[in-house]
């Protein structure tokens, strides 16, 4: 074990057995780990993640999908789910990771040889923190609709528009950006895809304040922002299909049990701290959303066993972000109702054992339901692409 | 009541909503609400002031009093055109719990002059009973509390919570155990011994903790002991039930016209939103949601409003409309926030406000769970009673 | 209260006040409805309603809307109501009343003088026995795409098409139809309203056997059925504009709380047997239930305000349909729930106490949700006549 | 299991799939289903004798007694493949719970004849354990049918409920209490005292009352006594919940995949139903519906087929399981026939068939909220052990 946990990072991972790179994984985590930052509540923000980011930076364990000639741990399907299950499992928080999830996969897949060695190095470095610049006021469920505007300017694209929702703008260094580069191709065509320093005259950040008074999004408004020609990414009018060829197996992590898993436990002891486990009522309510986390995390290993194999995720891993989401938005309902006259006070409560939190479940159940495709779009796609229903 | 005064009242409760809410949509936009959120004590007496002077705050008085005599109903639509506004003042906490416990409490000389001082606006009082931290294990007909009779007058011990308003109360009306059953006795906020700790709600305003250690008040703050005690609580707390239904109500409906007038005008894939049939089927279940709560809350006050009602009955309505008003609140508010989408959960948005609201007043007194229990336990007890 | 039972059937019952009326007809109800029928669990046969349907009309009492110069009884708005609770709170079974309900108003409306006088006095008289024939089977929801067929041939159509889903088809003597009798029109157009009599040649009934062993519906078959030209009510190709006038205030009925509080009083007798009130967990969904059939009747007793106001009522009156039927589903569910072991078990069970059953609300809430404008249909009212949400 | 034998099994299993699935919908059309409803026994013993043919009596059954000791997902193929035609015979309740109940009861002369029997298909034993009217009060551990050893062998006195198959089964295990704590017995269907009563159920097939009335067998009918009594009757139960839910499973496959048919071939206002987005959102739900009890399903053939599994987990996956089948089955019928209308509830569509069993199986051996409760108490009882 200690051997495995000291390896050199151009070990060969994959050649382990799962159970030793699993037990290596978790002992690092833990070891590791800054304990007060387990199962955050909410996105941390680069100050507070900026260590951990370091850490991972220095032993190789940043990019743990990133084949390994880019400086990646190379890991297989198999692996990697381990790795992002102990990630869960010791409540390790996500780090801004625009740059290893998308902007390095979307590089190495699509890039040029100069953007591969100018931008990997520096998000492996921590250096360049990414944010996904999609959503657009006007474009939400309807993304295509999108209506920033490139216009090609000598060597420069001149960006102007406006996008919203964009995860933590504010702590990151650059922006990739889906943009329009010709207004008279049809909707889905004329997008572009396109790399953007955050420092670039013309960029503003507005963070959006939410209810539960964080700032997880932004505003990011473009005005006259000169962008190389060079930072566009593949072929010109052609960021759609890339855009969407991104979306790779990481959805099904939309659909995760952890949340849900950890949101029980808050009302497990919620319960036992107020007694409510001699109270048939509750315990009906309870064992039934139980039963719907367990049986969520059933549904979850058969598409995990799919991924593991090496097989693509159909269109019908949405019904896992559905069941996942809403699963969690009744469990927060349950703990805001057992409350009580206490239902309405955010922050901790304490309980006779211990502090006990009664909204922000509830609040993080809002966007939950929303962002990564609403469980509308969810829906339309399953009753479409895999109930072939009529349109 | 004959035809003609039925449509009497309907032309003067007609006129006090269309003052109501022409005054707070001018003299409580939104903005007044935001600014005063997380600043002690969460409301503007200014304001209090100018409720004062529409005669508002002596609606439910009696003329003795100086006050108007009207019934619920009428505060209900000062109270739901104020809830429209999400405006923070505790109207019904102050007006209708703490209000009509003094009316009902007795007819001493204090009672008739903390009742005066209510009508005329100068005296916020508020209810402190509650003593459970989910409010589970709270009765009305007892309190953990003690009340002592010593030479000197009252002597009292305990911990109250969920106490509205807490901080910029001027007093309250504690419940304590004494040797005659339950009592509730006046204490001024200033009193020696008495400690508040206020705690934030999801909305901005605030409840407290009431600390009462050793504190020591004249007999004659004593307002009402044993059965009558309980039965001037209860009835109080049935009425403010109604009335914060009443505000309840009107955050749905707030809610539920901005989302209808969001799904109108949102256009996605080139159509408005409103067009999904999908959405259409749910807009379509909180207008019943709405509706249904609207006709069980004009039964409530109704009945509420009846001389003849009995208590039991009185109870079991109130717990009734609680438990359809906190959990279609709660309903419109997470459905609204989904058929917005990301805007819904922004801070600038206003639909966060009501949502905030309807949290805080849905929980408050007791949940849907929570009245559904009790309306169990009281319609069990009178089904018992029928069968004995 | 003597002399008010026994007045004579010319009397002008709106005169009477609204405790006398309900007296005189609670008093009739209790001492005349056979017993052995009184809430009956399925639609009434004609062999089986019909000395109750003639005693009614013996006393003139067969026809409490029709005005009076007709043979009914000309109750206003207020005293029908009182009339309709009383019958529904003794559990009055209905009988086939399509000719009371729709073909009467129908032809004091718009029949003419001949009409009137043929059909209302054996309607009156329990000769004639009318059945509805609207759905076919391609338009259901969608009634306006009707394709059964009338075309002019000398003095007499000549019907063809068929009708299903016809109440009681089997017992009627008469059926009147909404038939296409211009091809070339728009959909609701073209349409018009016909009588005929269900001994015409050409006529083929076949009743449908439903999953509890009931036959309430009926395929009807038009084969070159000769109706005569005269039997058309109202004007040529207006039928469509008739069948939606006579969608009165009969509809709030629809939404009345009765089945829904019967079958509440049937799970609170199955849960008293069961000892099911010590059971926390039964209680809460007990009372929700409870809660939705009180709070049922405050939304019904709205509208029936408005009715007794002599008020038309309008689109919103969906919501009761939607919520009433609804809200006796799940009670029907419920007590399937309870009965356990039991709930796959038609027909009586025998409890410590009494009786039992467990399936037929089950089976009466399928229907219930569909008939009389699926809730599909009602939402779609409500969100575009109501709630005016774009289409 | 390396992964050659995994990747072997799923090659068997999938032919036994199509085998099965070929198999029912050759020999056993509905209109096979159809006729055999409200017929007694409700099932045809010659068709039974065709399931034998197919070596699938004895698929569960140990090689030492005439059978091919296969898992339980081997049976789940079989007992799916029937059920998606509705098929009536009682596959589930003679080759699995009675089944189980005799190889887990244990190695005597007697229970190794009668699953040699069964195996062969001469032989249709049924259990007989529940007594109380909703199963509410039924218990694995004990019985109030009473058991007596007197000299001339044993004697049984009670009254059992929900037996299936009542009618057609030549024989019974019956659970009693005796001096040693339960104790199951083979009664033959014709011994003198034993009388049945049948009950017709949702789906035309029948249950029965057995009444024992001084019942009498010889000695050697005890197949077993106290703690493995309890554990062969809780085993067997266990998994015969699971297999039932896989009955379920095929149930919900079928419906939703008429009402899929149904949506996408009915034509409405010009479009077929299914492309209105209302429905189509509903469809969506039942797919999940649908995937849930197919995930779990799996995992728990998969957890009771492994040899190691503790007896605790086991009761609480099959009661997780069989409430999950059961719940989804009654969702998806309810749906299935509010998005088909009226000819849903036809008797002549077939949709019906499929609601009726869904009826009768997701109640049988306690629903939804009946497992949950168990497994509720078998969960919280694990995990106050490990807290302890």
């Amino acid at each position: 074990m200690n051997t495995a946990a000291t390896a050199p990072s151009s070990t060969d991972w994959n050649a382990m057995d799962n159970e030793s790179f699993r037990a290596m994984v978790r002992a690092f985590f833990e070891a590791e780990y800054p304990s007060e930052l387990r199962y955050p509540k909410r996105r941390l923000r680069w100050a507070e993640i900026k260590d951990w980011y370091l850490k991972l930076s220095q032993k190789g364990w940043l990019a743990p999908s990133w084949p390994t000639q880019y400086g990646g741990m190379g890991l297989s399907p198999e692996k990697l789910i381990i790795f992002i299950e102990e990630q869960e499992r010791w409540g390790v928080g996500r780090a801004p990771d625009m740059g290893i999830t998308m902007v390095g996969p979307l590089l190495i897949q699509y890039g040029t040889e100069e953007q591969r060695a100018y931008y990997l190095p520096k998000i492996l470095a921590g250096e360049h923190i990414w944010c996904q610049g999609y959503s657009e006021p006007n474009s939400g469920s309807d993304l295509a609709s999108l209506r920033t505007e490139a216009v090609l300017d000598g060597d420069d694209f001149i960006v102007n528009g406006q996008k919203i929702w964009t995860t933590l703008a504010q702590d990151a260094t650059h922006i990739f950006l889906l943009v329009r580069t010709d207004k008279s191709a049809k909707k889905q065509e004329g997008i572009s895809f396109l790399l953007a320093d955050m420092q670039t005259p013309g960029i503003r950040v507005r963070p959006i304040r939410n209810i539960a008074g964080g700032e997880d999004f932004c505003e990011v408004f473009l005005e006259n922002v000169r962008v190389p020609r060079t930072n566009i990414v593949g072929e010109l009018n052609k960021g759609w299909t890339i855009a969407k060829a991104l979306l790779g197996f990481e959805r099904i992590f939309l659909g995760s049990p952890k949340q849900s898993q950890y949101a029980l436990a808050r009302v497990q002891e919620a319960a036992e701290r107020l007694g409510l486990f001699d109270d048939a009522g509750f315990v009906d309510r309870y064992t039934k959303l139980a039963l719907d986390v367990a049986d969520l995390g059933a549904l979850y290993g058969r598409f995990i066993e799919q991924v593991k194999r090496g097989e693509t995720l159909g269109p019908d891993v949405s019904m896992l972000k559905i069941f996942a989401t809403e699963t969690y938005s009744r469990l927060a309902d349950l703990l805001v109702d057992i409350m009580g006259a206490n239902g309405g006070t955010p922050g901790s409560i304490e309980l006779p054992g211990g502090p006990v939190d009664a909204l922000t479940s509830f609040y993080n159940a809002r966007p939950a339901t929303i962002y990564g495709g609403s469980n509308e779009i969810q829906r339309n796609i399953l009753a479409s692409n895999v109930l072939k229903l009529p349109t | 009541m004959s035809t003609t005064t039925d449509s009497e009242r309907a032309e003067q409760l007609s006129l006090l909503r269309e003052s109501a809410l022409s005054f707070a949509s001018k003299e409580s936009p939104l903005t007044r609400a935001r600014a005063l959120r997380q600043q002690l004590p969460g409301f503007d007496r200014g304001f209090w002031a100018a409720l004062a002077e529409q005669g508002w705050t002596g609606l439910l008085v009696p003329e003795a009093q100086g006050g108007y005599a009207q019934g619920l109903t009428e505060m209900a639509e000062v109270a739901g055109a104020l809830a429209a506004q999400v405006a923070p003042e505790p109207v019904v906490p102050v007006l209708v719990f703490a209000g009509r416990l003094l009316a009902h409490a007795g007819q001493g000389a204090l009672a008739n002059q903390l009742l005066a001082d209510l009508a005329a606006g100068t005296l916020l009082p508020a209810v402190a009973w509650q003593e459970d931290l989910t409010g589970a294990k709270d009765h009305l007909e007892h309190a953990s509390t003690r009340l002592e009779r010593t030479a000197h007058g009252l002597q009292l011990q305990g911990h109250k919570r969920h106490v509205r308003p807490g901080a910029g109360a001027d007093g309250f009306i504690v419940s304590a155990q004494g040797a005659e059953g339950l009592a509730l006795v006046w204490v001024p906020a200033d009193a020696a011994g008495l400690s508040l700790h206020s705690r934030p709600l999801a909305d901005g305003s605030y409840a407290a903790e009431v600390e009462l250690a050793d504190v020591r008040v004249p007999a004659q703050n004593l307002l009402a002991e044993g059965p009558a005690a309980v039965a001037a609580l209860t009835r109080a707390y049935d009425e403010t039930l109604v009335l914060t239904s009443a505000e309840l109500l009107a955050l749905i409906r707030r809610m539920f016209a901005m989302t209808l007038e969001y799904l109108r005008s949102r256009v996605q894939f080139g159509k408005p939103i409103g067009s999904f049939q999908a959405l259409q089927h749910r807009a379509a279940d909180l207008l019943i949601q709405q509706e249904l709560t609207a006709s069980v809350l004009a039964q409530a006050l109704a009945l509420l409003d009846h001389p003849d009602t009995s208590a039991t009955a009185r109870s079991a309505m109130a717990s009734r409309v609680k438990a359809r008003a906190s959990d279609a609140g709660l309903q419109v508010a997470r459905e609204a926030v989904q058929l917005h989408g990301a805007i819904g959960v922004t801070d600038e948005y206003d639909l966060g406000l009501y949502l905030q609201r309807a949290l805080v007043l849905s929980a408050w007194l007791g949940n849907g769970t929570q009245q559904r229990r009790r309306y169990a336990a009281l319609t069990r007890n009178l089904t018992e009673q029928e069968h004995a």
